[in-house]
């Protein structure tokens, strides 16, 4: 498939002799294909160790398939290869145009974070399987991988702030303020989680600066401010450009987008320790993750209504832009999941949701929900428009993509959320005597039928994906759809295989 | 708000931006973070807590290694259904000298804070090779292929980068690491240097097998330490106070 | 069909006058429901913060003074309060009567197993499996003091070999070699004598010799066969259970320096009731009598 | 699809803001207060009826009761914190049953994708929580302040006696309903007579007036002050619902191939429509229908029942405003292409709309998956077990070395009965030849000498259970167990696998 990816590549510098020639485009093609890519792989991934719980047989008895070492594979496939794909792409392609300046370091500064970055991937992938972890949530790549991040990173900013210097517009573009604030946070997050003393040069395997309660609240710190920065801020910008670009409307309140950019960035930061409630972690951390969390919830809703009344006045454009589609859902689930946030930062829920799969259902309708459909949206939209194209392949698949990934996530989260509550219940449920009703294995044993059905979730959404990469992949190689040739444009409701017989390259 | 505040003179300019963010997004952390190694009684006072033997250190790394966090927490709240499950709930004290903490944020398996003496070392070594042997409901995998000698020869490398970072590792435990990694798995040698630098620290054939050192031997060592330092009966409410 | 009119006029006046490829903004004011409930969070956070501690400060522990660490030590406080009625049944009771009551038996054994693990699993390991060097199983059916609920209970009471208890069970095998009673060749016919008890001899001749040693030496307590005596806390030498070690060199040290383990007397300790508990709980581990 | 962008109709838009300069904008804008008018019709009609329906089997559902034995809660519906149980008239299930709740929750989210490609916002405009509860509020106001234009005048009046009078009663009227909503969601968890009593005595707890009070605000503050802005700004659905809609779903639409031009009804050359805003202003959300499909509408269709009556006062046909497919409304439009208003333009119009499509794709699959996952629903329900035993295998010791060789492994037997009867059961074991099973407790036996176990009326009763093995018997390290409960019948009521452990050979 990325063979394939590369001869795309080359089929769409072929074909994109246009007036915005002067952009840097094809390493953003390639980060679109490897957005793809590493989506799919991501997915799958899920997939894979959603059936081990269901079925542990699929450990398959061997060291680097164990659900410990793909787990990891799985979170950083899907927020750093997929979702740092997306945000790398979608930042360079949106600060060059909302700029109106060619990419700072030109196609080779380009290509080398594009390079830069995969390596990044795969060298921490590789580390996983074979058991080279610092066993940090989100921040498991050991120091060697670590400090390459931090070179491409530091390249990334410049790259950036360069353009953004360029800039042929008096103001930056609010999509720039939240890509930048996520350029600028992950760096700190990512350095400051990550001091360590490797053992020696020689080994693979260091020890962190920081130990026990203090390596806790750093890790948390990094960790929700992943989620902060790296899904929520990095995508609201990525929001920010296309849902207007998708609508063709103006963005709904500049000074909402003032005021919650400011307090997003302010509050989130503190949200870290409600990961650590009732943990050894002192109380007065502890209340005050709790509190800002709860202050967090309308800057966060913030984003939600510039998105979405964005829309007003555009609204029948749902039914006709397939990729508004996905990206106005992305919004729902938005809202959805940073109003389950706060909730679940109160420590009386936090305290029956902890440790259970309630948690792990919320950052899914996050992640499969809000990041994963507002990067197809932008797809939707990026592919045709990179590679030269008037439209996509199919309209049709798309919406099949679209339903089948709802009902995908309609299953998981509903199948976590339940099942959350069970085992939070089951673990305190107490006998008339007083004494604990339940003995640990047998809330396993319960969870049985909730991890089949969110593994069938799973499925569905990387099915959905496959079905996305195979219109992109047409997309990208139907030479029918070139721009220029205004004759077989296929009408918006007119099924489009149509045009399938066009000959594709590669 | 709007007459005083020109955020246009910051959209403007693009180093004013990203100074005021930075700064922005420093302020939480650093008031979450500075105090909780300023402020002694984060780390509660109590006795008992001692860096990990070179074997359970070992172990610790191949806990770290399967990333069994992902289902394990090391966590005990202070509820009252976890202190009857688990026993007394975890102390800051007790991962002073994790590195990294582990913790976990999902609890798939149960919580392993205080695992250790609960079952046998024969059952954690089987359980460890074949979880649905012992367990028919559980979900983990098996980790047979931890009975492969442990590779040991860098150990005291391990225990000098921990010092320098701040564990109370003495040259002498340095210069006898890996005697006395050999020496917590076999119990027919000679345990007295061992002891004297490790006190109450457990010598077994962990994985059943005394002739030679595994990383089953490692891991079951760690696993049966967890949680057992502290002496909870000499503790007072007062020692346990953080604030 | 008609589109959705837009709700804002576009006009120079109230967009911002911006635009990025093709992107403008809106003016728009905030929704004043958004910034009312952002308020009340703030609020909502402040009156948190003054009701819970939220200062790295010593002492600081909020209005309400609620620590979580002393919360659950008030939570397990009133659940103490609460089960003290069946406390205080289990304290009038003998562990007979309550292992003959099916309600205070399974609350003498879910309770017992929280306190052994408490206070005994440490020597006698989870689950009374018995720990090398003395620490004898409890789940198997030999027993040195005896396994009835009342011999069980006597020797939580009091003990065995402390100092500190009048009544703790006592008993001193000599030093054999040690003290001059047996030479060491003597020991070793002994020990193999003692082997062959339990059907393990690997030397029938010095075993034949160490017969005659045995039954002058041993055989008052031990019994003539090696059946033990538990009036006087001598083990069966006939089983194959061994809490020392059953393998020669174990059972030559043992004749020849004596063993001798010791275990506190946890009356006055433990609050009598959970002593019937773990009489109860001990008993059922598998080899109560 | 046409173009009906038309600028210059918004000026009438009670939303439109004043053109100022930035500085000077306030930082928050006020809400746009909608007045909505009383309307009657079949619309209307319906709703009521869905409304007294929900709002009936909200409060009346907790009164219900349902005999189930002595010492158990004999409420129909009821979810039971304390004891773990969730009550659903003859269903007692048990934690680790909710997932049927699972298959609840899924049946709702698809039923709902399915009628929404159906019908639209049907949801929304009808059934949603928000919606009832608004509509009932609003009616609420309509009695103590009047209609529309009572209302605008009575907030413009200053402030008398008689406005405060007024406004007084209308809050006091809606705490008052909304202190019944948050004390009927609490008996849905309580006893309903004894919670009732509690909280009129003050001698409930702590935690049930605070859910009392939270409940009782929520519904005050969504359903009398945030109503619409819920719908507009903070409910996802509506994303997922403007999603979810495709030409064929059926959606309150203005029909502007017939009623455009606008123009006064004696006026020539003009459609249908009066331009009487007859529309606008029952709108609970306060739109303008004929602006086409927007954000804000959630499809209540009382736009319909406005209308109607103005064409039947003007002796036009009904359905100006209608359920209508996206795909018709294209259809008639094209039909009607080049018409000059008149009868010949609305019937060439209606003659061009075709029925709705029911089957497609979409709601074919949505069938599909409501009935997999009904039937597995009703599968689970029927199968589902009454009896089960759990069988945990001692972890420390694994295995006990007996005094004459033999070696000894223990369980835990816990079984689970969910009925309120307590049969007696006789466990066996399938195990290899001279493996012996023993229960601890003096336990009676049956004529082949297999121990009778009691299982407790809705409870887990817990055994210990040993099984041993005499020397020399010769097992390998485990050994594959199985421990089975016979009923008095003989049948296997329950059964479970288990092992055997022993040292290694």
């Amino acid at each position: 498939m990325h063979i394939g990816g590369t001869a795309a590549l080359a089929a769409g510098r072929r074909t994109a002799p246009r007036a915005a020639e002067h952009y840097v485009e094809g390493p953003i093609r390639a980060f679109a294909i490897a957005t793809v890519f590493w989506g799919v792989v991501g997915f799958l991934m899920g997939v894979v160790i959603a059936s081990q719980l269901a079925w542990p047989l699929l450990n398959l008895d061997l060291e680097w398939t164990t659900f410990g070492r793909l787990r990891p594979v799985h979170t950083s496939a899907v927020i750093f290869a997929f979702g740092g794909n997306a945000l790398l792409g979608t930042s360079l392609y949106v600060v060059q145009r909302t700029c109106r300046a060619r990419l700072y370091g030109g196609e080779d500064m380009g290509w080398f974070l594009f390079w830069g970055y995969q390596f990044f991937i795969v060298m921490a992938a590789l580390g996983y399987v074979l058991g080279i972890t610092q066993s940090k949530e989100y921040a498991e790549p050991e120091w060697y991988a670590d400090l390459w991040l931090t070179v491409v990173w530091v390249a990334y900013l410049v790259a950036f702030g360069g353009t953004i210097l360029r800039r042929e517009e008096p103001h930056i573009y609010v999509a720039n303020w939240f890509y930048l604030a996520f350029i600028v946070t992950i760096a700190m997050l990512h350095i400051g989680n990550n001091l360590a003393l490797p053992v020696s040069l020689g080994h693979a395997k260091s020890y962190g600066a920081a130990s026990g309660v203090q390596d806790a609240m750093i890790q948390w710190w990094y960790g929700h401010n992943a989620v902060g920065f790296f899904l929520t801020a990095g995508f609201l910008g990525m929001m920010y450009y296309f849902i207007p670009k998708q609508a063709e409307r103006p963005i709904y309140s500049y000074r909402l987008s003032i005021v919650h950019f400011w307090t997003l960035i302010f509050l989130y930061i503190w949200a870290g320790p409600h990961h650590l409630h009732y943990t050894a972690l002192p109380d007065w951390a502890q209340t005050l993750g709790m509190v800002f969390s709860v202050m967090l919830w309308m800057p966060s809703w913030g984003g939600m209504i510039n998105g979405l009344m964005t829309l007003s006045g555009a609204w029948d454009k749902l039914r006709t832009d397939p990729g508004l589609r996905f990206s106005v859902v992305a919004v729902g689930f938005y809202g959805m999941s940073t109003f389950e946030g706060p909730v679940m930062s109160i420590r009386a829920v936090n305290a029956l949701s902890h440790y259970t799969d309630w948690t792990i259902g919320h950052v899914h309708s996050g992640a499969m929900g809000w990041v994963g459909f507002i990067t197809f949206g932008a797809l939707y939209y990026l592919v045709p428009k990179l590679w030269g194209k008037r439209g996509l392949w199919s309209r049709r698949l798309v919406e099949w993509h679209f339903w089948i990934a709802t009902l995908g996530i309609v299953l998981y989260i509903t199948a976590m959320w339940v099942s959350g509550i069970m085992q939070g219940l089951m673990w305190r449920a107490y006998d008339e005597l007083g004494f604990l009703q339940y003995s640990f294995v047998e809330t396993v044993a319960a969870m049985h039928p909730y991890y089949v059905i969110r593994a069938l979730g799973g499925v569905l959404y990387l099915t959905g994906a496959l079905l996305m990469a195979y219109n992109l992949w047409r997309t990208a190689t139907s030479e029918a759809l070139d721009e220029g040739e205004e004759e077989a444009r296929p009408a918006p409701a007119a099924p489009a295989p149509a045009i399938a017989a066009a000959p594709a390259a590669g | 708000m709007f007459r005083w505040l020109d955020h246009g003179k910051i959209e403007r300019n693009l180093i004013l931006l990203g100074v005021l963010t930075l700064i922005t997004v420093s302020i939480g952390g650093l008031v979450q973070i500075v105090p909780l190694f300023a402020v002694e009684t984060t780390i509660e006072r109590v006795q008992g807590v001692r860096p990990y033997t070179p074997l359970e250190l070992a172990g610790r790394n191949i806990y770290v290694r399967e990333g069994c966090y992902t289902c394990h927490s090391q966590m005990v709240r202070p509820f009252r259904d976890e202190l009857e499950r688990y026993g007394h709930y975890s102390l800051a004290a007790e991962s002073m000298y994790d590195r990294p903490f582990q913790w976990g944020s999902k609890r798939t398996g149960p919580d392993l804070a205080r695992v250790g003496g609960r079952y046998s070392d024969d059952w954690h070594a089987e359980h460890l090779r074949n979880p649905r042997a012992l367990v028919p409901d559980s979900v983990m995998p098996p980790y047979a292929f931890l009975d492969r000698p442990l590779e040991y020869g860098d150990i005291a490398e391990h225990l000098r980068a921990l010092r320098r970072l701040g564990v109370p590792y003495s040259d002498e435990m340095i210069a006898a690491a890996r005697a006395d990694l050999v020496a917590q798995a076999r119990p027919d040698l000679d345990p007295s240097g061992f002891q004297s630098r490790y006190p109450k620290a457990r010598q077994a054939a962990f994985d059943g097998d005394p002739s030679r050192v595994t990383e089953m031997d490692a891991l079951i060592a760690y696993l049966q330490m967890l949680g057992t330092l502290v002496e909870f009966r000499d503790v007072t409410p007062e020692q346990l106070r953080q604030q | 069909m008609p589109t959705k009119i837009e709700k804002d006029h576009v006009t120079g006046t109230e967009t911002t006058g911006h635009e990025w490829d093709g992107i403008k903004e809106l003016n728009t004011p905030l929704p004043r429901w958004w910034l009312l409930v952002f308020y009340a969070t703030i609020a909502f956070a402040v009156l948190w913060m003054i009701l819970f501690p939220s200062l790295p400060i010593r002492g600081a522990t909020g209005l309400t003074g609620w620590i979580a660490r002393e919360a659950v030590v008030g939570e397990m406080q009133a659940h103490q309060a609460r089960l003290e009625p069946m406390m205080a049944r289990l304290r009038a009771t003998t562990p007979g009567e309550i292992a003959a009551d099916p309600e205070l038996r399974a609350f003498a054994l879910a309770g017992g197993r929280a306190a052994f693990a408490n206070t005994c699993a440490g020597c006698h390991g989870a689950g009374g499996q018995g720990a090398p060097g003395g620490f004898p199983s409890l789940a198997d059916d030999d027993w040195i003091w005896g396994g009835s609920l009342e011999a069980i209970r006597t020797t939580i009471l009091h003990g065995v070999r402390n100092t500190e208890d009048e009544r703790a069970r006592q008993s001193q095998m000599p030093r054999f070699l040690a003290d001059g009673l047996l030479s060491a060749a003597q020991v070793n016919d002994v020990a193999e004598y003692v082997l062959s008890l339990s059907g393990r001899a690997g030397d029938q001749a010095a075993a034949a010799r160490g017969a005659a040693i045995y039954a002058e030496n041993c055989a008052s307590c031990h019994g003539e066969r090696g059946e033990g005596n538990r009036e006087l806390g001598a083990p069966r030498l006939s089983d194959q259970v061994w809490l020392y070690g059953g393998d020669k060199a174990s059972v030559v040290r043992s004749i020849a320096f004596s063993r001798g383990g010791v275990m506190p007397a946890w009356q006055g300790r433990l609050d009598p009731a959970v002593i019937n508990m773990l009489t109860v709980y001990v008993h059922a581990l598998g080899g109560g009598e | 699809m046409s173009e009906m962008k038309a600028p210059e109709r918004l000026q009438a838009r009670p939303a439109a803001a004043s053109p100022a300069p930035a500085a000077d904008l306030p930082l928050y804008a006020d809400r746009q207060k909608v007045y909505p008018k009383a309307v009657r019709g079949p619309v209307r009609r319906i709703k009521w009826a869905v409304l007294a329906l929900c709002l009936g089997l909200y409060y009346v559902v907790p009164w219900l009761r349902w005999d189930r034995g002595s010492g158990v809660p004999d409420q129909a519906v009821l979810v039971d914190i304390a004891n773990a149980r969730l009550f659903f008239l003859w269903i007692e299930l048990w934690p680790q049953e909710i997932y049927f709740l699972a298959g609840a929750l899924i049946l709702g989210a698809i039923a709902l994708f399915a009628v929404s490609s159906l019908f639209g916002r049907l949801w929304c405009g009808f059934t949603c929580p928000q919606t009832v509860w608004t509509d009932l509020f609003m009616w609420v106001e309509r009695l103590i302040e009047g209609d529309r234009v009572e209302r605008m005048r009575l907030d413009k009046a200053p402030w008398t006696a008689a406005k405060w009078a007024r406004k007084a009663a209308k809050h006091a009227a809606w705490l008052g309903i909304a202190a019944a909503t948050g004390g009927a969601w609490i008996m849905y968890f309580n006893d309903a007579p004894t919670v009732t009593r509690e909280i009129l005595t003050g001698t409930a707890s702590a935690r049930v007036y605070f859910f009392f009070g939270l409940f009782t605000a929520t519904t005050y503050v969504l359903a009398g002050w945030a109503r619409e802005q819920v719908c507009t700004y903070m409910c996802p659905w509506p994303r997922f619902q403007a999603a979810m809609l495709d030409e064929h779903s059926l959606v309150v639409s203005y029909r502007a191939w017939r009623g455009e031009p606008r123009g006064k009804a004696k006026a020539q050359g003009v459609g249908d429509c009066v331009d009487c805003y007859a529309c606008v202003h029952v709108c609970p959300t306060g739109i303008d229908i004929r602006d086409g499909q927007q954000l804000e509408c959630i499809g209540c269709g009382l736009c319909i029942d406005a209308c109607d009556q103005i064409m039947e006062r003007l002796g036009r046909p009904k359905g100006l405003i209608a359920f209508e497919t996206l795909s018709n409304l294209a259809a008639s439009e094209a039909a009607v292409a080049n018409l000059p208003p008149g009868p010949q333009r609305f019937a060439r119009g209606m003659a061009a709309r075709k029925a709705p499509r029911v089957i497609r794709p979409r709601t074919l699959v949505y069938a599909g998956m409501l009935s997999a996952v009904g039937l597995a629903m009703l599968t689970a329900l029927l199968l589902r077990e009454t009896l089960s035993v759990t069988v945990i295998h001692d972890r420390a010791p694994t295995f006990v070395r007996l005094a004459d060789g033999g070696v000894r492994n223990g369980y835990t037997l816990k079984i689970a009965n969910k009925t309120r009867e307590a049969p007696t059961l006789a466990l066996a074991l399938d195990a290899p030849a001279g493996l012996r099973l023993t229960v601890q407790d003096p336990a009676e036996s049956d004529a082949e000498g297999r121990p009778l176990l009691a299982a407790r009326p809705d409870g887990l009763a817990q055994y210990r259970v040993f099984v041993t093995a005499p020397p020399g018997l010769g097992l390998r390290e485990s050994t594959p167990v199985t421990f089975r409960l016979l009923d008095a019948g003989g049948r296997v009521a329950a059964r479970e696998d288990s092992i055997f452990l022993g040292p290694r050979p």
